[in-house]
């Protein structure tokens, strides 16, 4: 495969890195400070973008900076995969910049420039991740992104964020440092090496026990994907002000940890390796299970951000349900997914935080009609649920298809019901809200009153609305991501 | 009779010397007052001491200062040959000098510690320093 | 000139042997502090000068000196034992220590 | 916590005891301690140093690395009781006796000072007649071991003792003199900022010898050096250097005795001790 | 004469034994300074004898001079002691 | 040749170490640690060690006692071991 | 070139001394001196890192007499790495502290240089000397300083600590000194390589075997592992700041710097490991230090406190790391050196910052301390990631080498000491970071927007914040370079 | 006035000059004490040594002067060849003394033999070198050991039995009197 030397990729991750100090030192001029992140975050995006075509082509970038030991070393790798995830992350990251100016200052909340700071640190380490050459490397940014998202979920500073944070906290960096490390080094000490390839790195040295218990150990370990039981981080973490919960907890930092799991599953074991230990079943039966439960567990929430907690870990498990079936069509369904999720979760997400803004209103109960008061709102809100519920017109259907043919490629009937029966509860979960929202009656108001528009502010609206088009989008021009995943997984 | 004389006399310097240390130690580790512990220290470190003075002794030999011949002239001059066999191994000697110098300023700075240690708390008991500490 | 020495040794040792029972058997401090002063200063004094009086065997100004030396212990020593005696006898006055009497012995 | 200590000083003994069992005896001229170094250093050291005292030449020159931190030692606890105990704060009341008549005088105030001098005696709160007899015994001796200190600072060379043992032996005499007067005595005759530059000075002095040979073109403590400056016998100049060092040794060790006996006597008050 | 030296020094040494016995077993403090200003001087003498058995004894004078002299400081410091600091608790402490 | 005093004074410094650090009173542990150290230094003395020995008598017997002496003095005597 | 290796001693020696004749005279002239020394001394721990790499061992001696009679300095790579480490945070503390020095020892800050000045001496004799003698006397030094700096803090407990400090210290010198005359009565030498080879002959010995575990007792009675630790967060925690920062990072790792030279260098790796028996024991012993320094940290209600406990947990790290008898187990060890002295340092110099300006670090005082001291605090968590063992600050690296090893050797109970441990580090600093970053205690109070008074920064002088910050970074800078230092320093030295 | 302070201040550098003066000879005479002492226990006579004998004398006499010879007087000499005549007597005092010790050591029934008591007598000795002397004599002589004595001549002295109590003060008192010139 051909390489192209290139610092971009180091470039693409310092940028919000380097911003930061601009970002403290202008602490008292709110406008600068949000025009830097804004540049900050176009050049980044400008900067994977640059990238887009070589990689398209089939090339690959790769900048090596420092040689821990021999065979790990900090470097950068620039695939499809990668890309795509980059693409995604860089992209959503302006717009919930924009979305953050909204609800920040709608909000007034304090400690704004701590608040950027971190945001543009996350986003540096989920780039950072994105483009990781190995598992050292992505095992760096992880902890780093770990760290970061601290300060930013338990921004209110209460008691009630202290103890989320904890959570949070003892769940990512647990899991982590417990799991996750032993597994790396070992992986280190069998074969001298972390570099990803396709082909896995441990050539027929591994028995299957010891893979078995090794990949157990990276797929918990990397708990920031959700996979149940270590999950309810997720939904403690969703105390955080609403970007923090749209960016970083719909797409950033949970899809590190799914992106994790792909690359240890792709990169470190090789799909053959697993699949001739048969150990796919046994990961997509634990996502299957998290899907379900997942799911489940929404259904019973009331508050919309809960709600939309579970339903990202029930969703993150598609992911790594998709590429546990290690066929060409589940790998595609499930790594474009991150894309497609992505998109449609933050939608709703960002509905979550303008509905917050403008009425003030957290509780699903408390919504009913609120969608003629806040029509755009809703309207990208249905869409959202649209794209995580995997109905067109909406990406989602896209990579809900991809890997109900990878259940079918591999055999398991059962999986592919999993898959349609959470479809089913995702609806369940999701529609009602729009119904009531539009159809139903506000509890504090007289039927038949003229409703006012009460949407929230410019800023909030707008990213909802560009989200909510683009998820419409990639219904019908997906070929980018696909392509790729493609390229990346070289099928 | 005259082998088991020859073998006490061969290590006796050695057995006591360990015997010295024990009880140095002994009193360190045991002895409730702050003082007594240096005294133990102290009893350790000549118990060290003794140790490598007797490697140092080597018998029909001299103490290890060459003899004069007999001419008061000071420096130098008017020797004859030395044998190695005539003196005792100076070295130990002076590694122990460095010894026992240590020894003495740890010892007086100790003491120092000591008498602050007393002016803060009155009494010199260990547990009665504890007691003291946790009614605080 | 040996037996000068030797003679001169063993007075000492005999003062010596009676400075060591002396503090051993007297019944109080005080009259301990007796033969501990006394005898030892001139047990010293003796045996000091008969190791000198040895070492002038070779006669020459080395030796001589070295005797001397010697000589300078027994003068330091008897200017310094009896302030040592004294600065023993005085501690043990102001500490209170009260001295045996015949009375105590028909008790 | 005695059993316990039992059974540790039980095991120390018993780990060095067994490894007693291979060593040589106890004087053996035959013995690796005894051949491998020690017959290079008695055969070589009055050659090569011109120091007959066979255990000052290793002292101060080949080993002389390890006795300049040994004085750094010395030093370093003389000025750590200084820090530790030294108490500038002033007391609160002194007492004064007026020695006519024999009347006692509490002053409160701790600016006034009354004139010590003839009519005025200054006095220990637990004051004692200093003793006659002990301090006119101690007057004469005092001159004559500081000479005999001296004598065996300057003669390290050709017979035991060497700086160390003098600088004690001086320091003791001035103990001396504070313990047969009383310690006012001392630390007037004595000022603590002499002693203070005193000690540091006697380690200079011997780092300075030390650090001389090095601009000189030699080693660090390599006395030959000197004879760029004093145009002498290398091997002599060694013994030069060696006396010079020792001087310095003794200059260290006397003034930080005398520090610590101040500082701890006085609890670092320097007003009344033992 | 030698062998003469050697039986005065193993005399002298269990002489020390005998004041030994009082610094070790007191009662009081005081007789335990008598005790070991009893040793002190004896040491003087025994350094000398030692001297003369390594032939050395130039050597041995400035020690025991020392010796005689650092013994009279410590008798007198300890000593001293009572100057400033009354009572002899001895007697309550030994039981 | 000088193993029998060396013997005889090595005894009597075990006894004066353990008389040291077992007498109930801290100023005669102070006379009896004195006298341990002369013993010392006859030790080394015996043992050809002159400068040791002297550097001993000058150490332990004279600065050392009287250093333990003045702590003394400075803090109390009493000792429950 | 000749005459760095002396001069790394001699200047701050020269300065100590000069300040201890100055502070009598003109007590302002202290300082600069002080620094001017530890600036020489830098330079020429710098120059011989540099001869070092690129010409190899120096000899350099002292008095000009060859090694076995004389006393020489023998500096291969570790030596030097450990020199220039050494003086370094002496200078760069010494920058940090001027002001403290000036608070906590008022009217004898010229003598605490002195005294300071001749810890670092001795700390630089230990490392740089090759003659196992003139180790302990510099071990006595560095002891005696650090019991007199220790004495001097904490007016009430500071004395007591020290003297506990004092006793447990001599032990461990003495023992230290004990093996080294085991193995002179064996060998008849001083000179460690002369030793290593005279001992090479005799591996069955008996006296040789004594020898060597009275070394590492003593050694390890001074670096405080786990059983014998009981002097060290006591005399850690209640010294003065300035000493407290230096002794913290520095002491121990010197020791276990003494350590791996003397396993190393005197008795040889194929003594240790194949002719003892002995590592699975010590392995397992490091194994709970490293747990039992987590788990009574986690009892400590201070943080001075807790970070001497964690010390205590590190050095389970680096005993455990050289015993496991391979080189990546001893290359994750002497990494350890320099990164455990390079976070540690960053530790205490935040701590030192936080007492300087809120009187004591008890955990109840810390509330808020993010509003307060931003800049301090962010220091500080910087080296709390690094002790936790957080990519790509340098502790992750150490410990990637050292749970390499353990996996290497079989040692997997110690593998797993060291995860847990990292895993316990995060509780305790995260417990810390909470209560600095929340700034009011949790009174239920549940609204979200609970009131946030603007925080009021009360930062520490920027003397202060100045090196902390460079340390801070530091930290990221070893840990990237980190493959660097193994490959140009420690592989070469372990071949 | 002019002529008086005048006068005064002639009177006052004539004292000064007297008081350096006789500082001067005690130094002189320390000096010369302390380089006898250096030689008797150098017995080297390199020049080197003989240097530094020098100086270390200079610097003890300059600095202790005062502690041999606090006031310099002019009778040292006759004191010093009386107490040369003094000491063989003394001396020989010693030995009796000793000799009755050891009688008493070695007496079988020794508790019968002693009887210790204080006794308390005054003299007219002014100096205190004198009083010392006495008191040093005293305890070295038969059963008797100075407690205290006083500055103005008040000794109290233990004695161990009656025949050495009833000795005192006696001629001993008269002898020291002679040696340092005083009046019994």
């Amino acid at each position: 495969m051909e390489q192209i030397i290139s610092i971009k990729p180091l470039l693409a991750v310092l940028v919000s890195l380097c911003v930061i100090p601009i970002l403290v030192s202008a602490s008292k001029q709110p406008n600068v400070r949000e025009g830097w992140t804004f540049c900050a975050g176009t050049i980044k995006f400008i900067l994977v973008l640059s990238m887009l075509p070589a990689v398209l082509q089939g090339k690959q970038i790769v900048f090596s900076l420092f040689e821990i030991a021999p065979g790990a070393a900090l470097a950068f790798r620039v695939d499809g995969i990668g890309m795509l995830f980059a693409l995604v992350a860089s992209f959503l990251y302006i717009i919930t910049s924009m979305y953050s100016i909204g609800y920040m200052r709608g909000l007034d909340e304090h400690g704004q420039t701590r608040f950027v700071s971190f945001f543009a640190l996350a986003i540096s380490a989920t780039i950072g991740a994105a483009f990781s050459s190995n598992l050292l490397t992505l095992y760096v940014f992880y902890e780093i992104l770990s760290l970061a998202t601290y300060p930013l979920v338990t921004h209110h500073q209460d008691a009630k964020s202290r103890v989320s944070g904890r959570r949070y906290l003892s769940f990512i960096l647990g899991t982590s440092i417990g799991l996750v490390l032993p597994a790396m080094l070992y992986c280190y000490h069998v074969t001298g090496t972390l570099e990803f390839s396709t082909a896995g790195i441990f050539a027929g040295q591994l028995s299957k026990p010891a893979a078995t218990v090794l990949l157990l150990m990276f797929v918990f370990g990397f708990a920031k994907a959700g996979i149940m039981p270590f999950h309810s981080w997720l939904p403690a973490a969703m105390v955080a002000p609403t970007p923090v919960s749209a960016l970083l907890h719909a797409v950033a930092v949970v899809k590190v940890g799914v992106f994790s799991i792909v690359r240890v599953i792709t990169g470190i074991f090789g799909v053959e390796l697993l699949a001739s230990f048969n150990l796919g079943i046994v990961i997509a039966s634990i996502a299957a299970v998290t899907i379900l439960v997942g799911s489940c567990i929404a259904l019973s929430q009331d508050e919309l951000k809960r709600r939309l907690a579970f339903s990202t870990i029930s969703q993150l498990s598609y992911i790594v349900f998709g590429v546990a079936l290690l066929t060409p069509k589940g790998l595609l369904g499930g790594i474009v997914h991150i894309g497609m999720h992505a998109f449609g979760k933050i939608t709703l997400f960002f509905c979550a935080g303008a509905i917050y803004v403008a009425t003030g209103k957290k509780y699903i109960s408390q919504m009913d009609g609120l969608g003629k008061k806040m029509p755009i709102t809703y309207t990208a809100l249905f869409i959202g649920a649209l794209g995580v519920i995997g109905l067109p017109p909406s990406g989602g259907f896209f990579s809900k298809w991809y890997l109900i043919l990878g259940t079918l490629e591999t055999g398991h009937q059962i999986l592919m019901l999993v898959l349609l029966l959470s479809s089913f509860l995702n609806a369940f979960y999701f529609l009602p809200i729009v119904y009531k929202g539009f159809f139903g009656t506000p509890p504090d108001t007289q039927e038949g009153e003229p409703v006012k528009m009460e949407e929230a502010s410019f800023c909030c609206v707008v990213p909802l609305v560009i989200t909510a088009i683009i998820s419409i989008v990639l219904f019908f021009w997906p070929d980018v991501f696909v392509d790729l995943i493609k390229v990346g997984l070289g099928i | 009779m005259s082998e088991t004389l020859a073998l006490i006399i061969g290590k006796y310097n050695y057995w006591l010397y360990i015997i010295l240390m024990m009880i140095g130690l002994y009193a360190m580790i045991v002895k409730n007052n702050l003082i007594k512990k240096l005294v133990g220290m102290n009893i350790f470190q000549t118990a060290i001491i003794l140790f490598y003075v007797s490697i140092g002794y080597k018998t029909h030999a001299t103490i290890p200062i060459i003899k004069d011949s007999g001419h008061g002239d000071g420096h130098g001059g008017g020797h004859a040959v030395i044998h190695a066999a005539d003196y005792i191994n100076p070295l130990p000697h002076v590694l122990m000098l460095t010894a026992i110098v240590v020894s003495v300023a740890t010892f007086g700075v100790a003491m120092a510690l000591a008498v602050r240690v007393y002016q803060r708390y009155q009494t010199l008991e260990e547990d009665e320093i504890r007691m003291r500490l946790t009614e605080e | 000139m040996d037996i000068l020495v030797i003679i001169f040794i063993l007075f000492g040792l005999l003062f010596f042997i009676g400075g060591a029972v002396g503090i051993i058997r007297m019944p109080d401090f005080y009259s301990r502090l007796h033969p501990a002063g006394k005898l030892d200063t001139l047990g010293i004094m003796a045996v000091v000068i008969g190791l000198a009086i040895y070492n002038l065997h070779h006669f020459d100004t080395l030796s001589v000196l070295l005797s001397i030396k010697m000589i300078l212990i027994v003068f330091f020593v008897f200017l310094s034992s009896p302030t040592a005696t004294h600065s023993i006898v005085d501690a043990g006055m102001r500490a209170g220590l009260r001295h045996w009497t015949q009375k105590q012995r028909k008790e | 916590m005695r059993l316990i200590g039992f059974i540790i000083v039980c095991i120390c003994g018993g780990l060095l005891l067994y490894g007693t069992s291979e060593f040589p005896d106890w004087g053996d001229p035959a013995s690796p301690a005894s051949t491998h170094l020690s017959n290079d250093y008695i055969e070589k050291a009055f050659d090569q140093t011109q120091v007959p005292n066979l255990v000052t030449a290793v002292l101060a020159d080949y080993r002389g690395f390890d006795t300049m931190f040994e004085t750094a030692v010395v030093f370093c606890a003389g000025l750590a009781c200084l820090l530790l105990l030294r108490d500038y704060s002033r007391k609160k009341e002194r007492f004064y006796r007026h020695v006519p008549t024999g009347v006692i005088l509490q002053v409160k105030h701790p600016e006034k000072k009354l004139p010590v001098g003839t009519e005025f005696e200054y006095m220990d709160k637990d004051w004692v007649p200093s003793d006659l007899i002990i301090k006119n015994v101690c007057r004469i001796l005092i001159p004559f071991i500081q000479i005999y200190a001296l004598y065996v600072v300057a003669h390290g060379d050709f017979s035991p003792g060497g700086g160390f043992q003098g600088g004690v032996i001086f320091g003791s005499s001035l103990i001396l003199l504070a313990i047969s007067y009383n310690l006012r005595t001392l630390v007037q005759r004595v000022k603590e900022k002499a002693l203070g530059i005193l000690c540091a000075l006697g380690v200079l002095v011997y780092v300075g010898i030390g650090a001389l040979c090095m601009p000189l073109g030699g080693n660090f403590l390599d006395y030959s050096a000197l004879t760029r400056i004093i145009p002498w016998d290398p091997h002599h100049i060694r013994a030069y250097g060696m006396l010079g060092v020792e001087i310095g040794v003794g200059i260290a060790v006397m003034a930080v005795m005398v520090v610590i006996y101040i500082n701890i006597a006085s609890e670092g008050r320097h007003d009344e001790g033992l | 004469m030698i062998t003469f030296f050697l039986t005065v020094s193993i005399i002298m040494c269990l002489l020390m034994l005998l004041s030994m016995y009082r610094a070790l077993f007191g009662p009081t403090v005081l007789d335990r300074l008598i005790g070991v200003n009893a040793i002190g001087s004896k040491t003087v003498v025994l350094l000398l004898l030692i001297g003369f058995l390594y032939e050395r004894v130039d050597m041995f004078v400035d020690i025991a001079l020392a010796y005689a002299f650092l013994n009279f400081v410590a008798v007198l410091a300890a000593s001293r002691y009572f100057h400033k600091r009354k009572g002899l608790y001895e007697e309550s402490f030994m039981d | 040749m000088h193993w029998p005093i060396d013997m005889i004074v090595l005894t009597f410094v075990i006894f004066c170490a353990i008389a040291a650090i077992t007498v109930r009173d801290l100023l005669a542990t102070a006379i009896l640690f004195g006298a341990y150290s002369f013993m010392m230094c006859l030790l080394w003395a015996v043992m050809g060690a002159v400068d040791v020995a002297f550097t001993e008598a000058s150490v332990g017997a004279g600065v050392s006692t009287v250093f333990f002496v003045a702590a003394v003095f400075r803090t109390s005597r009493r000792t429950k071991d | 070139m000749n005459t760095y290796p002396a001069l790394l001693i001699v200047a701050p020696l020269l300065a100590a001394l000069f300040t201890g004749i100055f502070v009598w005279i003109e007590e302002r002239l202290c300082y600069p001196i002080a620094v001017l020394g530890m600036l020489i001394s830098s330079f020429s721990a710098y120059k011989i890192l540099m001869a070092v790499l690129s010409a190899g061992v120096i000899h350099y001696r002292h008095a000009g007499w060859a090694p076995p009679m004389g006393i020489e300095y023998r500096i291969d790579t570790l030596n030097a790495m450990v020199l220039l480490l050494i003086t370094l945070i002496a200078l760069i503390n010494l920058v940090a502290s001027y002001k403290t020095i000036l608070v906590e020892t008022p009217d004898r800050s010229g003598s605490f240089i002195t005294i300071y000045l001749l810890f670092v001496v001795g700390l630089l004799g230990v490392t740089a000397t090759g003659d196992l003698f003139n180790l302990y006397v510099l071990l006595e030094i560095t002891s005696l300083t650090s019991y007199a700096q220790i004495g001097l803090g904490d007016k009430d407990r500071g004395p007591l600590a020290s003297l506990n400090y004092v006793f447990i210290g001599v032990i461990g010198a003495s023992f230290y000194l004990l093996g080294v005359g085991y193995l002179y009565i064996k060998t008849g030498s001083l000179n460690m390589m002369d030793v290593a080879t005279i001992i090479s002959t005799m591996h069955d010995s008996n006296t040789v075997l004594v020898a060597f575990i009275l070394c590492m007792i003593g050694v390890w009675i001074k670096m405080a592992l786990f059983p014998l630790h009981v002097w060290l967060p006591n005399a850690y925690s209640y010294a003065p700041t300035a000493v407290a920062r230096v002794v913290a990072p520095l002491m121990t790792k010197v020791m276990v710097y003494v350590m791996v030279r003397l396993m190393i260098t005197v008795f040889g790796f194929d003594y240790i490991f194949s002719t003892l028996d002995l590592s699975a024991a010590v392995v397992w012993l490091a194994t709970i230090a490293i747990l039992a320094g987590g788990l009574m940290a986690l009892a400590q209600k201070d943080l001075k406190k807790m970070l001497a406990y964690i010390i205590v947990s590190e050095i389970g790290y680096m005993v455990g790391g050289a015993w496991l008898g391979n080189t990546t187990g001893m290359t994750g060890t002497i990494l350890h050196i320099l990164n455990d002295a390079v976070m540690t340092f960053a530790l205490f110099l935040a701590v030192g910052n936080m007492i300087y300006v809120c009187g004591h670090v008890g955990f109840d005082n810390l509330k808020g301390l993010f509003g307060r001291m931003p800049w301090t605090m962010g220091g500080f968590v910087l080296a709390a990631f690094s002790i936790i063992g957080v990519p790509p600050t340098c502790g992750f690296f150490s410990k990637w080498y050292l749970v390499l090893g353990a996996f290497e050797a079989g040692a997997y109970h110690f593998a797993a000491a060291l995860i847990i441990s990292s895993l316990i580090c995060a509780i305790l600093f995260f417990r810390i970071f909470e209560i600095g970053f929340f700034p009011e205690p949790s009174d239920g109070d549940d609204h979200a927007h609970a009131h946030h008074e603007p925080a009021v920064m009360v930062e520490a002088p920027v003397s202060m914040l100045v090196p902390l910050g460079l340390v801070s970074l530091s930290l990221i800078i070893v840990g990237l370079y980190s493959g660097t230092i193994v490959n140009t320093i420690i592989l070469p030295m372990l071949q | 006035m002019n002529s008086l302070t005048k006068e005064v201040a002639s009177k006052k550098s004539s004292r000064r000059t007297a008081t350096f003066f006789k500082s001067f000879l005690s130094f002189f005479l320390t000096f010369i004490l302390m380089f006898g002492t250096w030689l008797v226990l150098s017995g080297k006579f390199d020049p080197l040594l003989l240097w530094l004998g020098g100086l270390s004398s200079f610097l003890i006499a300059f600095y202790f002067y005062d502690l041999l010879f606090p006031a310099f007087e002019s009778g040292y000499a006759v004191t010093f060849i009386r107490f040369s005549k003094y000491a063989p007597w003394l001396i020989y005092e010693i030995m009796k003394a000793n000799f009755h010790i050891l009688k008493i050591v070695f007496h079988p029934r020794m508790k019968e033999l002693i009887d210790p008591h204080i006794i308390t007598f005054k003299t007219n000795l002014k100096s205190d070198i004198a009083i010392t002397t006495l008191a040093n004599s005293i305890t070295l002589t038969p059963g008797t050991i100075t407690v205290t004595a006083t500055s103005d001549g008040v000794f109290k002295v233990h004695a161990i039995d009656r025949e050495s109590a009833e000795a005192l003060p006696g001629i001993m008192l008269e002898k020291v009197a002679h040696v340092f010139g005083e009046d019994v």
